[in-house]
């Protein structure tokens, strides 16, 4: 196994145990921080993967922006230095088979499935490229969600003010 | 050096960080008493716990800074390729942009911007 | 309009900090600006004004005399109870006997330097010096005897 | 409040002096070498209850200077802090204050008694009801000096004093 | 002539002579480790001088000159004396995020190092994303701090980091346009390419006036970023004793202190490579012979010469002017900086479309 | 208005007081019961308006206490003290606080350190002395063995 | 009770803020309900440095009590001492010579203005700016060296005795206060360089701990706190003493309310007392310096009531005596006290930044609260 | 990387995903399941570029559908937490439980 090999498997580990944590963890500030473990160490294989560009975004984007959102919204709503309430133990176990089955479902499949690269040749994912094709006018061309995509930011940045205004006055 | 060199580093600073809590673990035997390990608060025993809801005025920032963190994304790939497709690029970010700042008149008209 | 304000609020602003950088950059860059006196180091030049009070100081002549007749009237205006006078009755040659210092206790961890004490004494057989390098690591080193081992009342004070 | 003076209650004021720890003399290379960092880096902790800490703050200021000794880290915090410099008076409501932060700091610590109010009660000795008579009654102190204020010479000399009694190993 | 760059391709080219692949990669590794470390070390250590220094002479005192011949050696005694104070946690915090804090925020500091390019050559790290790998891995430091003031279980620990962390994502957004601005420019993220673009002179002032305003907005957004007064809310001495590091001792505080100076120094070293050119010599368009005489500075110094002097206007700040408000604090990016850059930034796009800068 | 005139002002109210001759300024005594009526009329009363209260003493006279309150006008410029009498074993009376707020804290100081009860009063506690401290430290016949050392 | 939760339902959290405390100038110890960064009550927990003076003072003579006042208001300690020897003079009816006079106006001129630069460089200093401390206390240096040189200490001076003061002035007095003058003249107009001007400076303070004129009355506050809302409060022009009713000099007065005005009326404050003392130091009479005095003092029976303008407001000494050698009772009177009285009312709403502001201009000396 | 088969990784993306599942299922704060979504969004990213990577490597397509995705995991995430909060401020609980009673 190469040193590449070896460290994609620490990485998946990682990434696994952190998710793992993540939601079994009964402190929800912990939780959090877990869930960021996760969210980096995915970052980690976008890096691995020599997508560089998405790893950023990654980074930028959830660990950056979410997770700090998170941990505001926590602050705000939750006695963060409680105990969750564990999960009822039926519902657990229920979850438990279910994730696990769906699991080997889907692993069953993919294991049956065999991928074989399609195309020919490699494009390098760098940051011009991919500029580039986003602001292409062309068939290929993402000009067009790139404009939605504001329009989608904007309709989030004012469902939120709207939803997190309402109730001001009463408060204050 | 390429992608490895992340790990080196990474590892540069847990052991330096490692290496430096060591050397008081090692040397320095602190004496124990009993006020020691409660909370510092101007000499003054805390009451309550800060691991309680608190009530803030940041997070409307973070809601909104969120918005424009995924807009700052989108702009880097544009910014690499301005150049290279010229005017063309130029109005699609003044359209991408003014729409964004309509939000963000919006956020400083409801008063999401001001302090609470 | 709203944008010239704007535009004349961040000028304004800038403005204001422009100035205060300047000042503390002239500060910066003129050393002789710099009123720093290096104390243990300039011990030889450092001249204290001779009013200052650092520490009550009992005068011994060349013969070990002094001038304290033990009347008490610094322990009496001392507002805080820093001097203990211990007295004596010594034989006077024509045989009477005559109250005198035994031991003047000045406790200088108690001393606020007020000066009362010296304003007070007929005689001045007290004064305040400017030693004031008082540390000590145990503090029962500030308790002082002042009047010196062996030392007597000075012929004529009365 | 409920600043229950933990370590008074018991023990009726003027409780006992508290020693300063002392004895064990190293001399090894190493302790001389950390034993000279110690010295040089006695980070004060933002702590003056009245007149002395005027004087206190003057020998930070410009003319005396204490950074040119490395001292003008003052710090906030009791964790960050490696001397108190008692400046000032020390009443009863403030012992529990004054013990509770010097058991908060993080060892090595050390204790300068600035003033005759910390060091004995000073002026407030007699026919006072609330002063405590000296900082070691409740906290061990290391330095005392006198003066009411000691000007900042002294204050300075203290400093020296407490540097030397680290640097020779002594508490 | 002794460079920088030539030692380093030296070294590559005997162990590459010697070893087996794997082997060198291995050393060189350890040889990267060890220069980050000790860069961390040394770093700190002057930084950390140079701003007593610096504060002493604005506020017309000496400054340490007692240890250590004019004392240099005073910083080398706090570190010495901070590693060999007790590191105590609090009973009532959570330890491991408590201890694991400190950690988070070294690392950071040290990853974002990896492709500042500190001379011609020299650099860990090409990326090809270079300004947005660095604007990325310094936003996770927000997290070692919420971390900190989370986990010390300590009321102004926590209203420190909260604080924090509010100022840290709104300021990197005007930190990430001003970027923008001048990637805009060279069309490359890669930190070498930016500095190549600055060959016949500095974008400050090939840029015309937008480039000026966002560099200023940067220094401004990085002074905010990196909690330095008068954006210090964080740690607000007179506000919450200490911030969010209250509760830290020894070691671990000296740690958030050295990844502060870190910080600082990154990103002066990037505000230089963005608009002076980073190593790059003074370079006037095509006065050819002016140019080589400016070549003749080796270019460490020219990277290193125009980093301090940015942090050193850093520190200018900071012993000048009062700490804001958080309201204003908030205000002042969301309410001037922004937009401000925003506009800013289609201005130059303008330029580089149309060419119009020298 | 001056001293005489003042005090002519004042014997007209409803229920005029005594008068303490020979100090600097008007001096009138009342008792408790009335204090709080008068102070009410002297704070709104036309003319009168004595709208600062500058000091509070409370004295200990061995057999009695006594309030002190020391007033003045900020629009006519004129000053006056109010003695109130007390009982020295129950000493109390009415709070003044809601009429002027910085009676607020000086109560609270002559609670603290004599035991004055004062009634209405909105947080009547210690205020400089720790709250399980025993005993009125400013009164004549207050001991304290452990804390004060006599010279 | 609140104390008991540390938080409240509402989200809010009580935080301490002192006795230990950059900010709090002493051991003031604050008890703050916080909603976010807002403050919803503030409520101030005195007695960190009650050092019982009253008390003490009734067993101290009439010549010993005055030492002890300096410790008070120790940035203004010869103006308290002042205030107490003019009690003793008003009780035992010593006239005191008139360059005694004089030289008691000059000192407490230049006591008011060390404490007001002490204000300046520590109010900064709590807003954040650190190097307008150093700057304030060069120029308090030059005030006490020449302090020290007449008066012997620094600090708690001890200088004013009943009757005069304690020693002539030092031939150098006149020089030297000259030459300081021509100096502080000039750094005065670096302080509102360095922060008057500053729009950070102004904008953390224009508007923030508003109090009216009514309040201001009404919570007793006197000195610069008053003024700062209009309130003429002037011990000095209301009710001179010594020689101030013979001088020249302005009652500054603002109506702002907010902690700029109150700023700018020390900052104003600072420039009138220049210029009394530049009015006074030539103008010095000869004479004695002290009255003659019995040795041991006994005020008849009766109460004596004496008020003097300190740098933080009106301080009343108030004597009752029983013809004895020492007060019967003996009451200080101190502004700090008072004005503290009214930091709830004026915190509330602000934020904990505010706070530190307000207590800045507030300008309090925690001794001289709680005695 | 080329020593490790596209199977693996997208081993790691369903297991992420299911972990995902698991929170989702088990967990009755919001907070702590929208906190399991985002895992889940994470792990068809991976999956994304995965696939990108290994099958289509001359296009860029996976790209960009994990960058649209992670736009649109920011703005539901803050209008997710913009609801909850909003909730908290209605309900003082954001138990989903406690949701569910209150129909508005
Ligand atoms: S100077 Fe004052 S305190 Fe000291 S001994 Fe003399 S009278 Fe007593
Ligand atoms: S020192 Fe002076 S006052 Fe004191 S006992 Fe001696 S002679 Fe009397
Ligand atoms: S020793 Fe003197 S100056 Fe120092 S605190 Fe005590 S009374 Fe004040």
């Amino acid at each position: 196994m190469s040193a590449s090999a070896v460290v994609f498997y620490i990485l998946s580990f990682f990434i696994l145990a952190a998710g793992l944590l993540a939601v079994a963890s009964r402190k929800i500030f912990r939780s959090a921080i877990w869930l960021l473990f996760s969210l980096t160490g995915i970052a980690g294989l976008y890096f691995w993967l020599q997508m560089e560009f998405i790893a950023a975004v990654q980074i930028v984007v959830y660990v950056g922006g979410i997770v700090v959102l998170i941990i505001f919204s926590i602050f705000l709503t939750q006695q963060s230095g409680k105990d969750l309430p564990a999960p009822v133990r039926s519902r657990a176990i229920f979850s438990v088979l279910a994730a696990g089955a769906g699991f080997m479902l889907t692993w069953l499949m993919i294991r049956r499935y065999g991928f074989h690269p399609v195309g020919q040749g490699t494009i390098d994912a760098s940051v011009g490229n991919i500029g580039a094709q986003m602001l292409s006018t062309s068939e290929h061309g993402y000009v067009l969600p790139f404009e939605v995509i504001s329009i989608l930011l904007l309709a989030a940045m004012i469902g939120c003010i709207v939803i997190a205004i309402k109730t001001k006055p009463e408060d204050k | 050096m390429g992608s490895a060199s992340l790990i080196v580093l990474f590892f540069a600073g847990v052991a330096f960080a490692a290496g430096g809590i060591a050397v008081a673990r090692f040397f320095v035997k602190g004496t124990k008493n009993l006020q020691k390990g409660q909370a510092y608060e101007c000499g003054i025993p805390t009451t309550g716990t800060p691991w309680n809801q608190f009530n803030i005025g940041y997070y409307l920032y973070a809601l909104i800074f969120l918005i424009f963190d995924v807009e700052l994304v989108f702009m880097y790939p544009w910014a690499v390729a301005v150049k290279k497709v010229g005017m063309a690029a130029l109005g699609e970010i003044v359209i991408f942009l003014f729409i964004l700042f309509m939000g963000f008149l919006y956020a400083h008209k409801k008063g999401a911007l001001k302090w609470m | 309009m709203f944008l010239k304000k704007y535009i004349s609020d961040v000028f304004g602003a800038v403005r204001s900090l422009l100035k205060g950088m300047r000042l503390t950059g002239y500060y910066f860059t003129h050393r002789k600006e710099i009123i720093t006196q290096q104390y243990p180091d300039n011990k030889e030049e450092m001249k204290l004004p001779e009013r200052f009070r650092g520490e009550v100081v009992m005068l011994h002549d060349e013969k070990n005399e002094h001038a304290c007749t033990g009347c008490t009237a610094c322990e009496l205006a001392c507002p805080n109870g820093t001097i203990k006078i211990i007295t004596k009755f010594d034989m006077t040659p024509e045989g009477k006997k005559k109250k005198a210092l035994d031991t003047f206790i000045y406790h200088l961890e108690l001393c606020t330097m007020c000066n009362l004490c010296i304003e007070a004494c007929p005689t001045d057989a007290i004064k305040m010096a400017q030693n004031f390098e008082h540390s000590v690591y145990d503090r029962s080193e500030l308790t002082k005897k002042l009047n010196k081992p062996g030392s007597k009342i000075r012929e004529g004070v009365e | 409040m409920d600043v229950v003076p933990q370590n008074m209650a018991d023990k009726p004021f003027p409780g006992e002096v508290h020693p300063t720890a002392g004895g064990g003399i190293l001399v090894t290379k190493l302790d001389e070498v950390i034993n000279w960092a110690r010295s040089n880096s006695l980070w004060p902790l933002v702590f003056g209850t009245s007149c002395c800490a005027i004087e206190m703050m003057s020998t930070a200021a410009a003319k005396y200077d204490w950074s040119r000794f490395g001292f003008e880290v003052a710090r906030a915090t009791p964790r960050q802090a490696d001397v108190i410099i008692i400046a000032g008076t020390i009443v009863n409501k403030m012992a529990p204050v004054l013990k509770r932060l010097y058991d908060q700091m993080a060892d090595p610590k050390y204790v300068i008694a600035m003033g005759a109010c910390a060091t004995s009660g000073g002026p407030f000795f007699y026919n006072t009801y609330s002063v405590v008579k000296g900082a070691d009654h409740v906290i061990p102190v290391d330095v005392y000096v006198a003066g009411c204020p000691p000007r900042p010479e002294a204050l300075l000399h203290a400093l020296i004093a407490l540097q030397k009694k680290i640097r020779e190993g002594v508490s | 002539m002794l460079s920088i760059e030539n030692i380093t391709h030296s070294i590559d080219a005997w162990l590459n002579s010697m070893f087996h692949p794997t082997v060198v990669l291995l050393v060189e590794s350890l040889i990267v480790g060890i220069c980050a470390i000790s860069l961390f070390a040394v770093l700190g250590l002057v930084l950390v001088l140079m701003e007593r220094k610096v504060s002493a002479y604005m506020q017309i005192r000496l400054g340490p000159n007692r240890v250590g011949p004019g004392g240099t050696l005073q910083t080398v005694a706090d570190t010495l004396k901070l590693a060999m104070k007790e590191g105590l946690t609090p009973d009532g915090a959570d330890k491991f995020l408590f201890n694991l804090a400190p950690f988070v925020v070294i690392i950071v500091a040290m990853l974002i190092l990896a492709p500042v390019a500190f001379a011609k050559g020299t650099q860990i790290w090409d990326l090809n994303i270079g300004v947005l790998y660095i604007s990325a891995v310094s936003s996770l430091s927000v997290i070692g701090i919420l971390m900190a003031g989370w986990a010390s279980n300590n009321k102004y620990s926590l209203l420190g980091a909260m604080r924090s962390g509010a100022q840290i994502v709104s300021y990197e957004l005007s930190a990430g346009i001003s970027v923008i601005s001048i990637v805009v420019l060279t069309g490359s993220l890669r930190i070498q390419d930016i500095i190549a673009s600055q060959q016949d002179g500095w974008w400050l002032f090939k840029g015309h006036i937008p480039a000026l305003l966002s560099f200023v907005i940067f220094i401004i957004a990085v002074t905010a970023e990196t909690n330095r007064a008068p954006f210090d809310l964080a740690e607000a001495e007179s506000e919450l004793t200490a911030g969010f590091h209250t509760e830290y001792s020894g070691m671990k505080f000296a740690l958030f202190f050295l990844a502060e100076y870190v910080n600082i120094f990154i990103v002066c070293a990037i505000a230089a490579t963005l608009y002076l050119g980073g190593w790059m010599p003074l370079h006037i368009g095509h006065w050819t012979g002016f140019n080589q005489v400016m070549d003749y500075i080796p270019s460490s110094l020219w990277f290193m010469g125009k980093t301090f002097f940015l942090i050193f206007v850093i520190m200018w700040f900071r012993w000048t002017f009062p700490r804001l408000r958080i309201d204003q604090l908030l205000n002042l990016e969301w309410k001037y900086l922004l937009p401000i850059s925003m506009v800013n930034l289609l201005l130059m796009t303008l330029i580089a479309i149309e060419g119009w800068h020298f | 208005m001056n001293k005489e005139e003042l005090k002519v002002r004042l014997e007209a109210l409803l229920l005029p007081p005594t008068f303490e001759e020979g100090a600097e300024w008007t001096t009138a005594v009342v008792d408790p019961a009335g204090w709080e009526g008068f102070a009410r009329h002297l704070r709104s009363d036309a003319g009168l308006e004595f709208d600062f209260l500058f000091c509070v003493t409370a004295v200990d006279w061995r057999t009695h206490f006594t309030m002190v309150y020391h007033l003045t006008s900020t629009l006519h410029r004129h000053t006056m003290v109010v003695k109130v009498k007390l009982d020295h074993d129950h000493p109390s009376l009415p709070t003044v606080s809601d009429i002027w707020r910085t009676a607020e804290f000086h109560e609270r100081e002559a609670f603290d350190l004599f035991g004055v009860v004062f009634t209405g009063h909105p947080d009547l506690r210690r205020l400089f002395m720790t709250d399980e401290w025993n005993g009125w430290p400013l009164r004549k016949d207050y001991e304290d063995p452990v804390n004060m050392i006599k010279l | 009770m609140i104390q008991e939760v540390g938080t409240t339902e509402q989200g809010e959290l009580v935080i301490n803020l002192g006795p230990q405390h950059p900010s709090t100038h002493g051991v003031l110890h604050l008890v703050i309900t916080l909603s976010g960064e807002t403050i919803k009550k503030v409520e101030p927990h005195l007695g960190y440095i009650h050092r019982s003076i009253e008390k003490m003072c009734e067993s101290l003579s009439y010549r010993q009590f005055i030492y002890v006042t300096s410790r008070m208001d120790y940035l203004s300690s010869h103006i308290n001492n002042h205030g107490c020897a003019l009690c003793v003079e008003k009780g035992m009816q010593i006239e005191v010579p008139p360059r005694a006079k004089v030289i008691r106006v000059l000192m407490d001129e230049l006591t008011r203005l060390a404490s007001h630069q002490l204000w300046w460089g520590a109010m900064a200093m709590d807003v954040g700016a650190l190097t307008p401390f150093f700057h304030a206390f060069r120029e308090r240096e030059a005030i006490n060296d020449i302090m020290e040189e007449t008066c012997g200490a620094r600090l708690t001076m001890n200088y004013m005795v009943p009757g005069g003061v304690m020693a002539d002035l030092h031939p150098d007095f006149q020089k030297k206060v000259k030459e300081f003058i021509r100096f502080f003249r000039t750094k005065i107009d670096e302080y509102d360089e360095l922060v008057t001007g500053n729009v950070i400076f102004k904008s953390r303070m224009e508007g923030i701990g508003y109090l009216s004129a009514e309040s201001a009355v009404s919570y007793g506050c006197t000195g610069p706190t008053a003024r700062g809302s209009g309130v003429s409060c002037d011990i000095r022009k209301l009710y001179p003493y010594e020689v101030y009713g013979q001088l020249q000099f302005e009652e500054v007065t603002a109506t702002g309310g907010d902690c700029f005005a109150r700023y700018m009326v020390r900052m104003q404050e600072m420039r009138q007392s220049l210029s009394i003392i530049e009015q006074l130091i030539d103008n010095i009479p000869e004479g004695e310096f002290q009255a003659k005095t019995k040795a041991v003092l006994k005020l008849p029976k009766g109460e004596f009531y004496s008020r003097v303008e300190t740098a933080r407001g009106e301080f009343g000494v108030y004597i009752i005596s029983e013809g004895g050698t020492t007060p019967y009772r003996i009451k200080f009177r101190s502004p700090g006290f008072s004005n503290l009285s009214a930091l709830d009312h004026m915190a509330r709403g602000y934020k904990i930044g505010d706070l530190v502001a307000i207590m800045g201009t507030l300008d309090l000396v925690i001794p001289d609260i709680d005695r | 990387m080329n020593q490790v088969p596209l199977s693996h990784i997208l081993f790691v993306s369903t297991a992420l995903f299911f972990i995902g599942m698991y929170g989702l299922f088990t967990r009755r704060n919001m907070i702590t399941m929208l906190m399991s979504v985002e895992l889940i969004l994470n792990s068809v990213n991976i999956n994304f570029i995965a696939f990108n990577k290994y099958l289509y490597p001359e296009k860029l397509e996976g790209v960009f559908f994990s960058l649209f995705i992670i736009a649109i995991a920011a703005a539901e995430a803050a209008v997710a937490i913009a609801i909850i909060i909003n909730l908290y401020r209605n309900l003082r609980s954001i138990d989903v439980e406690d949701a569910n009673e209150m129909k508005f």
